[in-house]
């Protein structure tokens, strides 16, 4: 179990390598990549540079260790490992990773996309878009908000 | 108490964080907000539609009723864009 | 869109690397890896030595890629792989992987778990295990018709 | 017409493939196994539960009752359990 804020980039081939190294329990490794987008869902057509995200340090840790405690209470997992990018991003950069190992492939499935859902509306993170027009505040969506919501009457 | 401000909250106000010592009648997150209006033109700013504001204390998430006597640390932004 | 059927492993990595080169439209990358076992099920207690998996050469291909047609059908896929291994298989080792590419992270993940549950139930597959008291062919699981069926009704 | 087994069908007829050639009363997927039965003792055993027998005709699943006329590929194997 593990959770990683870092500037750098991630190499989900070696990740899951390391977290199934040797293990003969692990029957699915389920795994999500967020990258950067060029299109603009809020604002039409002007399409997006760069984007640069803050977070708040401490609390982003805090967040992140508080939903993966959560995953592991609600599915039975072997292992799972969030990572967090901060910084600058352009178009195709990825900019998080998350990875849920299980003995079945419905709780990886699950739990992957609990994780992706909750870190949407719970992690700290605020993001800056850049276009040509100059630079923006992303408000946050509705939508992720539901989709957070919808795990919450099933635990 | 060591206040933070987070993405437009911290541009509007022009600080990411300061030493703050409000007044003892000031015991929740929502009357430290009424307090911050008042320092600066850019605090009113970034306070000035309290809907969008999001609290954390301590690193928790938290509402402008929620008690902050004894508190170290306080964070407002916006609601959150991560992922 | 590719469907593979092969005995060497596959890497993961590399798979996303080559999908995603250039893009600037990805948002989401959801991946599954489904990998052999040694605990048993279906059996109790004897642990799997090695599983054998059989196919149906012509007909595999023909289903995988009705299969991903379907997908493709329901979801905004920007791209999809699927990579089934046959041959004979040591606990631990990947069977197989799906890989699914959209702008938004709730359609990759759907597709990819669609994807792996149709895989179960209608990819001409068949296992055989093999333990310290022999060999014997693995049973279909009712789980996986469940997990297929309750696509269904979603079209 | 060729007719493939897969699987624990396989082992228990012993093939892996055959050419048949059933009288022409034979029309269905459901006739030819009635057919085949009666081939050797290791076809009866291999459709002794007709239950557990899938079938694939051209590649495409099938039911015991649709037509087998001009076909020229009929394969018979256990529930799949693949991945």
């Amino acid at each position: 179990m593990a959770i990683r804020l870092q500037e750098g980039p991630f190499d989900l081939g070696q990740e899951i390598s390391i977290m199934t190294a040797a293990r003969k329990d692990v029957g699915a490794v389920a795994s999500f990549i967020g990258i950067a987008r060029e299109d603009n869902p809020d604002e039409g057509a002007e399409p997006v540079i760069a984007m640069t995200l803050e977070h708040y340090p401490g609390m982003t840790e805090r967040q992140l260790m508080a939903i993966e405690t959560e995953a592991r209470g609600r599915w039975p997992l072997i292992d799972c490992l969030i990572v967090h990018r901060f910084g600058r991003f352009e178009p195709g950069d990825p900019i998080v990773l998350v990875v849920t190992l299980s003995s079945h492939r419905q709780a990886a499935f699950d739990s992957c996309n609990f994780l992706m859902d909750y870190l949407k509306t719970q992690a700290p993170f605020w993001k800056r878009e850049e276009t040509v027009s100059g630079e923006r505040w992303v408000n946050a969506r509705l939508s992720d908000n539901d989709a957070a919501e919808r795990w919450e009457g099933q635990h | 108490m060591k206040i933070l401000y987070f993405a437009w909250v911290r541009q509007k106000i022009g600080l990411a964080e300061e030493i703050a010592t409000p007044p003892t009648s000031v015991n929740t997150a929502g009357e430290l907000i009424d307090w911050l209006v008042c320092l600066s033109p850019g605090h009113a700013e970034a306070f000035a539609n309290r809907g969008t504001i999001r609290i954390a204390i301590n690193q928790i998430f938290a509402e402008p009723e929620d008690s902050i006597v004894g508190v170290t640390e306080i964070a407002f932004f916006p609601p959150v864009t991560g992922g």
